[in-house]
This record gives C-alpha cells, structure tokens and sequence, in this order.
C-alpha cells in the first residue's frame, strides 16, 4: 500500500461508484463489498436510517456472489491497479475458505478481510447472546484457521465492538494466524419511529456507524494495539486526516473511511491528501512513525 | 433513460429560497456545470448542515434546470428540510449530482400526460421544458393536491402552455377526485406515456389505470438514501422479478424514474411508508 | 412519578444549576450527581472534549460527598416537592449500603440509584477486562445485595453498556433485589489531538454521551426489556420528547435526559411537555400504554 | 464578583458579523433582556449550528454590552468558530447567559490597568466601559499581540480616552515586548490592580509581576464548557488551596475571573494547552 488509507467495505460498493468522484487508485487499496459465494439479495427495506452524526443500517450483505465480482468488477480494480482487500462473508468456515481461494486463485486481490461481524445477517431481533462469529473467541479460532490454510495472502479479521473487551477476540485472531485485524464493524443500534411505534428498520435492529462512534472505535483500536503483534486497520466514524492520524495515534497500522464516503465522496482521498500534508507540517519522514505514537 | 457518468460535488451559492405555500418552499442555487449535465427527472443530494448532523445529504430532484444551476422545490418534512428552508441568499450550499436515470421525454409516443400529486410535482416543471423541447408541444397535467393551497406550479405549466387538470381531495379547487380518477377521465390509450410522482397509494392507482389502457407508465419513487451513487445498497425497492439476478433494485441509479410494470407495490406497501 | 422523566445523574448538578432556567418541580424527579461518604476531587482536567453529536467526560465522580449533599443540597430540592433519585457510588459494597442507609434516614431521597458503572474512577487507560461492578454479574449481585439490605427505597442499579449481552448484569441486578435498572451509563471512548499527539482526557479514556449514542440505549433497553420483570430507566443521547418515546417504546417505563441539558438547559422539561402533546395528539390517555409498545 | 442568578436563551438575531483582522471577527447579535442583566468579564454560550454536531455551546464573554444585546470579538479556533464565522446578518443565533462572575469594576483602588494578549482582549472593551461608569476615568490597558495585525480594539480604547501601550512579539507595533514587561514599566503599586487575560503562559507572567509590586491581578480563564452553569464539572482548573473543602474551581461559575493568587499556574501548565 503506498498509503496507509482504504475504504471500509460495504460503503465504496466495488471501487468504481467513486472513481467518477476521485481516481480510486490514489488510495492504499480499495475493500470490496462483503462477497458471498451466491449473490445475496439481502434484508428488505427501509435498510437504512439516519442517526445523529452517523446512521445505522441493516443491509444484509446484498452483494452480487463472487462469480459476477470476478467477472464485472475486480477486471475495473485490476486495470486501476489499485491494491484489493477482498472483503469476505460466509455462513461456514469452509465457505469463507473457499472464497478466500478463489479470489487467490484468479487474481482478484490482494489481501482477504473475513467480515466475522456483521450484525444484518442473523436472526438479530431476537438474539442477545453471541451471536456474530467474532463474540466468541472459540469461533474467531476455527474461521481464522480455516481460512488461513486456504489462501497464502494476508489475512485480516474483521471483528466487532459488541464485546467487554476487544483484547480477547483480537488475541484470538492472532493467534489462529490472522495477519492482522479490522477494528470495528458497526456497533448494534436500533430507532425507533414515535409517530408510527414502529421500528424505523426492517430488520428492527442495525449497525452504527459513522463519526458518531469514532471513540469508541479509537479506544478499542488503543486497547488492541497493546495486546497484539499483528497490525490492525482502524476504522469507524473518519471523517478528515485529523481524524486518521487519531486512530493512527491509538496504534493502526491503517484506517479505513467508512460512512464518511456517503456524505462526502471524496472524504477517502481527501483523507490521504490530508496525511501527506500533516506529515510535511510536522517535519515527519514516514508514516509509520505515527503509528502508537500517542504521547502518555 | 440513458448513461450517465459525470458527478460534481459543488459548493452552490444560494440564490432564492421562498415560501411557495404553507411549508413549502422554491430555492434557486447556482451550480453552473451540474446544470449543463442535468436531465429532468435526475436529482441532487443537498447536505443540510455544515456540521456533522444532519449526517446524511437529502435527495431532491431538479424542479428546473437553467442556464446557471437549479430550482429546487421542497417540503418541509423533518430536521433537514427545515434546515434547508432557514437559509438564506448567500449561504453556501454543497450540492452533489446530477444523479439517477431521469425521464423519457423522447417523442417516440403521441401522447404524454404528467400526473402529480402533492410536492410529486417537483421534478415535472423540468419534465415539461424537456417534452416541449424535444417533441414541440408540452404534454397534458394532472395536478393532485390534498386541497387548494398544496396545487403548486399550476401557473408554471400554464405559462408553457400545458392543459392543466386540476383536483382536490376536499374540493377546494379544481374537481375533487383522486390523480388516477383525473386520468381516467382523459382517456389515455396505447400510444400514451403517462409520468406519476406522488404518494405510493396515488402512483400505484395511477399506474393501474395507464396500464390497464395500454399506456406507458413511468414512476419517480423515493426511498432513504446514503450514497446516491449505487455504493450502500440502502435505497432499493423490491422489483416484481428478477432482473440479472437481483429483486432489488436501487432508486439511485436505477431510477428513481421506473417502468411501473417492474415495480412490486405489494412490497412497497408492507415497506414502512415514506 | 407524576411524568416519566428525570434528569441523569452527573448532568443536572444537584438540581439547582438549572432552576434558573425552568422550575425543576416540574420534572417526574430529579437525578443527583452520583454522591459518595467523602467528597471527591474528581480527576485532574482537562475532563471533556466534544465529539461528534455527543462528548466524553472524564470528571471521576468529583461530588460534595453525602454529608454536604444533605446540608446544602437536599434541603433546596425537598422544598421543591420533587422526587429525589439519590445517585450513589462507593468503593465497596459497603460503602455503597451506607449511603443508602443515609439518604433514607435523612429522607433526602426517594429512590436510590446505584452507580455500579462509572468509566472514569478506575485506572482505565491500563484495564481492559471487567473493571467496572457492573462487568461482572457476581459484583452487580453482591453490590445489589448489600444496598437492598440497607434500605427500603426503591433500588435502580445503574449499567454499564460495555458488556456483550445486556440481558445477564440486568438479570443479575433483578435476582439480587433491584426494583429497577438504569440503562446506559456511557459507553467506553477516547480521543487524541492530532497536533500535540496527546490523549485530550487527561485520564486518557473516558465515557462517551449524547444524542451519538441513542441507537445503542435504545437497543440495550429493548434487549433487557425483553428480558425483565422489573422497570427500566432508559437513558442515552435522548434530545426531544420523540427520543424520549422511543425509549418508552422499546420497553423503559422512565427515560432521562443527560447530556442534552447542557447543549439546551430546559430540555428535560421541554421532554416532559412534548409527551403530553404527544399523548394528546394521539389520544392516549396514559403514558404507559406506551411502554413496550413498538409494533414488530 | 457579586452574585447573579438570572439566565436567559434567546434566540438572537445576529446584526453584523465581520473580519477586524485575519481570521478574527467582531459579531453584534441582538438579545435584549440579556443584555440588561450582563456585566463586563461576563460570558455567554452560543450554538453554533442548529444541527446537533458540533454539540456543545462556545463560551464567548462580551467584548461589548450594548442597549439591545452584545458585541463578541472571536477568533477562528476550530469548527464551532468557522460556523460561526459563516454566519450571515438575520441569521438566528441561540446563546445562553449571563454567565460567570464578571471584573470588580468598582472604584476601591487607585489605579487600573488592563493588560491584554492576542484575543484575551475580547472582554476588555466591557470592563473599560464599566470601569469609566465607576470610576469616572478610565484604565490604562496594555494591548499585547504577535504581530501588529492581531492588535486588536487599540481604536476602541483609544476613544474611551484609554492610555493605551502597545506590544508586539515582532516589534511590528508598539514596543518589542511581552505584556508582563510592558506592565513592569508601569511600575504597578499596592493601589493597583490589574486584569489580565491571554495566553495562560502571558497571564502567569503578568500576575508574577503584578503580585510582586503589590498590586492586585485578576485574571479571566478559559477552559472546556459543556453547561456554563456549574454542573458538569467539566471546566475545573486547579486551585492553590481547598476551599470549602475542594481544590477544584470551576471556570463557569466560579470564575471566569479569578484572583491570581488563587491559582495554580503549575497544575495550569501540566494541564494541556488550551
Ligand atoms: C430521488 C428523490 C428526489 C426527491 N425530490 C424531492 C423534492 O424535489 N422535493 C421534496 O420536497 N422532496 C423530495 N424528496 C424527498 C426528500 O428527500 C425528503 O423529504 C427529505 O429527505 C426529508 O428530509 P428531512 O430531514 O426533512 O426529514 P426527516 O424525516 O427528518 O429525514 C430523516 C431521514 O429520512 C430520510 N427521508 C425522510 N423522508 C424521505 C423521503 N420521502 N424520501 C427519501 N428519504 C426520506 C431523509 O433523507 C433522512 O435520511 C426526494 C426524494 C428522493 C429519493
Ligand atoms: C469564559 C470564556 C470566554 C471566552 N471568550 C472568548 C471570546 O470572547 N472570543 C474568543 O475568540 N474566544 C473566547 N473563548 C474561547 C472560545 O470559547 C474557543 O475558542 C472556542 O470554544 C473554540 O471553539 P471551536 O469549535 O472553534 O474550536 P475547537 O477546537 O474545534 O473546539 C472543540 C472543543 O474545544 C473547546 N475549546 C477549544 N478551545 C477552547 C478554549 N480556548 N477555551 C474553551 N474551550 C475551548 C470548544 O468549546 C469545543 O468544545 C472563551 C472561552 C471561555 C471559557
Ligand atoms: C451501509 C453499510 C454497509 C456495510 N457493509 C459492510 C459489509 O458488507 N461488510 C463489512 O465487513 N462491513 C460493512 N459495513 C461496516 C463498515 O465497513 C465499517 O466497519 C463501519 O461502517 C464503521 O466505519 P464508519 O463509521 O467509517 O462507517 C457496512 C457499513 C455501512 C454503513
Ligand atoms: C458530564 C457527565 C457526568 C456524569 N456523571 C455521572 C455520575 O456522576 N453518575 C452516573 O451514574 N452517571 C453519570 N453520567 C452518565 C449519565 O448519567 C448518563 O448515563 C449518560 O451520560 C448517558 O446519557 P446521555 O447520553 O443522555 O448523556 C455522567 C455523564 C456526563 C456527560
Ligand atoms: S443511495 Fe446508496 S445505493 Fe442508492
Ligand atoms: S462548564 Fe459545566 S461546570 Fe463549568
């Protein structure tokens, strides 16, 4: 990556929704949609509502299965040359193993991100307990494992916040091989209509995102940083460069813009262009300089 | 309904921004490339707040196109709007577009009527500029509004030389009957394309009755957006089949303007209303 | 309760800072500042910084301690006629009993509100793992078991949302005797200015409030609705009357507004009058017809 | 720094709002039962958008107490100033005050002396004004800045018949000197007190040389707000000594303006800057 920005999935569709907007390749990489074995047709409407200073949404991983992000999308990201951190979703671990392969086998990126959190896909009105993959330590262990005897490119787990305490999962993922870690997916969230009592999604229940939750985010990218070895990508609410370096700062080795893409298009680029800028400012060689580098 | 493929993200200047009717207003921004690259029917998302809340930007389609930017129509519905409707000239407003697929407004059919209910009218003054430019006469409206105050742009249509039906559901102007019964009475046929924007309920009576005379049927609908670039999935609506392997389709890109026969209005009446 | 809200406890003083602005009698009752045997210094500023629809604080519970509460502040809010939740924090079971015990046989409460959930007086920055009462069910048990012993007054016992399931410390709180629980205390976040490279809390992490937050209250209180016998209080990012329904509708019997009251001093009461309307407007003759109402 | 317990929210109208000098600017709202209960050294919490990001109201004291409202003095800090700074005459403008003690104008000493760094003027025209009302001359002010641009209200002193002594680090105006300096050469006695706002390290210095000759220094803080009114306990700054009890004073009620001795500069600059 010749900058330390990509984009979170799920708000960048594949890459080229945006590049009417900016030249995509001026990011780090570019993090598809989540893909599926089949194409998904995801939750009913409304998916999505807006919250202060962020939204939640409850799409359900509608994406178009990974025979048609083969044939129709990765080609645009490849001709680009941007690097592609193949975002996966599977409901067993032999399927995320599968989709890790293929997307090795053809090419068609160049580093996996297993989506082990995404809270759009169960049952989730009714469940309380573990229920996403990444809740459970023993489950992070065996997805991790299965996908990482599947595939040589790096590998990074995307976990959830709704956790006591991030430390144990993000060791887990280690531990079973991950190369790295994606902190945070959406925090679990529901609205409410008050004129009609009835919930505001379909799915009743979604997914915060957005500046909103940023930090929590930071903090849970802080508390990460100093159990792990491996690198983490910090996301949740980015807004601007400040807001990068602050996750930067708490110890990511990259960020991902997120939300921030609906309300700015731009906002990714502009996050990079911010960096370059901040890092000239102060006088700062590289990067990775800032990286932990909050002062106590 | 063609490809389209340049977006501007301008910071538009405020020009005009006037109560029209009770909690309506007509805002003209200057946004002098987007509207050399705008079709009537496509929209724009405006972001209502320069600060971080509201969040999202609000979808609002071209009620005019000009020579230097937009007019844009609107209601106040919430938070955002109501934002919308305190500025004042000279505020900076950023305006994303143009977005969506736009209407037909191509002279391949003999007859066009527009039927517009309530702030639905918003996107057809544009709609009736295109007609007139492209087949040389402007097309019929059918303008539905709950009561006399909410009939806007009546004058506008009438000034491009439109025939303008009007109805009220209380009678307060013009007949009082529903946008689908308006069109009935005019007898649509096969060579007809009708344009509905309005309350679910109203597009769907209305698209019945086109359909049911042979005529075309083409839909604006509205649906929550994030991206307005077919990016966050949010906006869809069910379709009544598969079109290459997606029921959904996405008001953004795939619209809003839709063939009424795709459209499955069973799914958008269980959906939460708008 | 003569109207179902109440103020959260550290965001309206002691009641008096804000009846400049509106007669706090009108309120269903008034929330204090958690109080503790001694007064405290609370932590060392700077303790708040804005975030995005919302803010974290670090103030470390500095409070006048029980003893000038029941001098100085008590008297003023008997003398109004409104309720009193007496918010309470103890280092121990103990000390958490004994303050009951003191604000029942002065009558300077009628209701007690354990605070088993501040992020801001532990050591924080180091401690990832259950560090708050409120982490534990055990701790929320003992706690809960030791105030209900030493007092009559109706017991809420206030959680943190920093935990995986809310249903399990609620549970905890009504097996061990709580007539109630209070959700959510803030969430758990941190920022870090991106010039100085510094930690903006000099406590490093602090507690995240504010309309930002709503969406993950309004999903706690509904989890633990689903799962009580006992009242909720719900609490979180709660800025107008339709905020405050929505909380009623996904189960909480009591709502209080918090971090709002600073952004807009009387809007606690303009809660209050914006329900009435509301119930007006639909013609419900009681608010808690509303309560747990949401159509699925 | 006598009591006061009246409070208002009003939803002002801004009258004017523009540039004095490079990134700083001067506002008049109106709000007028305010005004009537404000005293110099007094502040105000205003929103700066209507929008709940930024969240938080600004502390702003009144640089001018007018017959129908204020005039603030700003500087362009961060987000909540830009807003403001875009804010266009007819705008309305939400503040919240009178907030905070206020100076002892009173006419119990000999000399006054102002002494003022960078922005920390910003209350200084109001205490001049309160000062002549008392006493019926008015202060001396010392008016420090980094530049000669970023003297600010020099006019404004100038015409309530002010000696006034300029400083700029650069020597770009006035005497190439800090303010501590300038007021040492002033030779301040037992019968003086001085008022001093600015940098922390600047309002330090000045209460160094103030205390040492005798003389009395008040000095008016700034810290992060969330309530203005004394209960978050979010604007503390460490006191020398407990009072009653607590070493913690809080910026919004108990101050903003402290007698220098009270405070602890230490614990001030361990603090991070502000
Ligand atoms: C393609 C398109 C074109 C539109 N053109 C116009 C127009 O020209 N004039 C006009 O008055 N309105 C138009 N609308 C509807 C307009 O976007 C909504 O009224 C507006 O978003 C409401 O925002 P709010 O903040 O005032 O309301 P709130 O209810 O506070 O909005 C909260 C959230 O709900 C969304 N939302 C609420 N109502 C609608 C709705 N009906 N459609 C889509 N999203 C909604 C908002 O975007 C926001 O995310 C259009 C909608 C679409 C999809
Ligand atoms: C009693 C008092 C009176 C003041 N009077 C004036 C005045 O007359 N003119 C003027 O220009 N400034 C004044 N200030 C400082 C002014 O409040 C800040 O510059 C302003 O809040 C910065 O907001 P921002 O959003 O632009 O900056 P940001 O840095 O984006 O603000 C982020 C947060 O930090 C807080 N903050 C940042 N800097 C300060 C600061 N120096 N003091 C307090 N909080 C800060 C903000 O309130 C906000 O919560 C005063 C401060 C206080 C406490
Ligand atoms: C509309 C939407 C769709 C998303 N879809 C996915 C997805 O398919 N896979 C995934 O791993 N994360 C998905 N996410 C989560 C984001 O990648 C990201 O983790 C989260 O939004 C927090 O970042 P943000 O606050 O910057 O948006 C989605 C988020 C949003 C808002
Ligand atoms: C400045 C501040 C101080 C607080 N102090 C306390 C406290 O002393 N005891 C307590 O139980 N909760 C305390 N809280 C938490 C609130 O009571 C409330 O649970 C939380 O802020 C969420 O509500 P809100 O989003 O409406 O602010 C405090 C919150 C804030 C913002
Ligand atoms: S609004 Fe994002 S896909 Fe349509
Ligand atoms: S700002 Fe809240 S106590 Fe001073």
């Amino acid at each position: 990556m010749k900058n330390p920005v990509t984009v979170a999935s799920g708000t960048f569709g594949y890459g080229g929704e945006y590049d009417r907007y900016f030249d995509v390749a001026r990011l780090g990489a570019v993090t598809t949609k989540s893909l599926s074995l089949k194409p998904r047709p995801g939750n009913r409407p409304p998916r999505l509502v807006e919250t202060p200073a962020g939204m939640l949404n409850a799409i359900g991983l509608q994406n178009v299965g990974i025979d048609a992000y083969l044939r129709d999308k990765a080609p645009f990201l490849r001709e680009k040359r941007v690097p592609i951190i193949g975002n996966i979703y599977g409901a067993t671990p032999d399927e995320y193993a599968e989709l890790a392969r293929r997307l090795e086998a053809e090419d068609a990126a160049d580093a996996i991100e297993a989506n082990l959190s995404c809270p759009n896909v169960h049952d989730a009105q009714r469940a309380t307990g573990p229920v996403l993959v990444s809740q459970s330590c023993e489950a992070i262990g065996a997805y991790t494992r299965a996908i990482r005897a599947a595939t040589r490119l790096p590998l990074f787990v995307k976990l959830t916040p709704n956790v006591m305490n991030i430390q144990e999962p993000a060791l887990a993922a280690e531990e079973a091989g991950a190369d790295g870690v994606c902190l945070i997916n959406t925090l679990l969230g529901m609205a409410i209509d008050a004129e009609t009592r009835r919930p505001k999604l379909s799915n009743i229940v979604g997914g915060l995102s957005g500046p909103a939750i940023r930090p929590v985010a930071v903090k849970m990218v802080w508390d990460a940083a100093r159990a792990l070895r491996i690198p983490i990508i910090g996301t949740g609410g980015i807004a601007c460069a400040a807001d990068a370096i602050e996750f930067l700062l708490a110890g990511a080795t990259a960020v991902s813009v997120g939300s921030m893409s609906f309300r700015q298009p731009d906002a990714a680029v502009q996050v990079v262009e911010g960096i370059e800028a901040y890092l000239r400012r102060h006088g700062i060689g590289a990067v990775t300089e800032l990286i932990g580098a909050m002062q106590v | 309904m063609a490809e389209r493929d340049v977006r501007f993200i301008h910071e538009a200047e405020v020009l005009a921004n006037d109560a029209v009717a009770p909690g309506h207003l007509r805002m003209r921004v200057r946004a002098e490339e987007m509207a050399r690259h705008a079709r009537a029917g496509q929209f724009c998302m405006v972001q209502t707040a320069r600060g971080l809340a509201p969040f999202l930007r609000r979808p609002m389609c071209f009620e005019r196109i000009l020579p230097d930017g937009f007019q844009l129509l609107y209601k106040i519905e919430g938070e955002g709007t109501r934002l919308l409707a305190e500025m004042t000239p000279g505020t900076r407003l950023s305006i994303q577009g143009p977005l969506g697929n736009g209407f037909d407004a191509g002279p391949d059919v003999a007859r066009r009527i527009i039927v517009a209910g309530g702030i639905g009218v918003a996107p057809f003054p544009a709609l009736a500029d295109a007609i007139l430019a492209a087949c040389g006469e402007p097309p019929e409206v059918v303008l539905a509004a709950r009561t006399r105050d909410m009939l806007l742009c009546a004058d506008l249509f009438g000034a491009l030389g439109c025939r303008v039906h009007l109805a009220t559901d209380d009678g307060s102007a013009g007949e009082r009957a529903y946008a689908a019964q308006m069109l009935e009475r005019l007898e649509p046929g096969p060579d007809t394309r009708v344009y509905a924007c309005g309350p679910i309920i109203m597009m769907k009576t209305t698209a019945d009755v086109a359909l049911a005379a042979g005529a075309e049927c083409h839909v604006s609908l509205e649906a929550h957006m994030a991206c307005g670039d077919g990016a966050c999935l949010g906006c869809v609506v069910e379709a009544r089949e598969e079109r290459e392997g997606e029921r959904m389709v996405r008001v953004c890109v795939d619209g809003p303007v839709f063939d009424a026969r795709i459209i499955d209005w069973e799914a958008r009446d269980h959906a939460h209303d708008l």
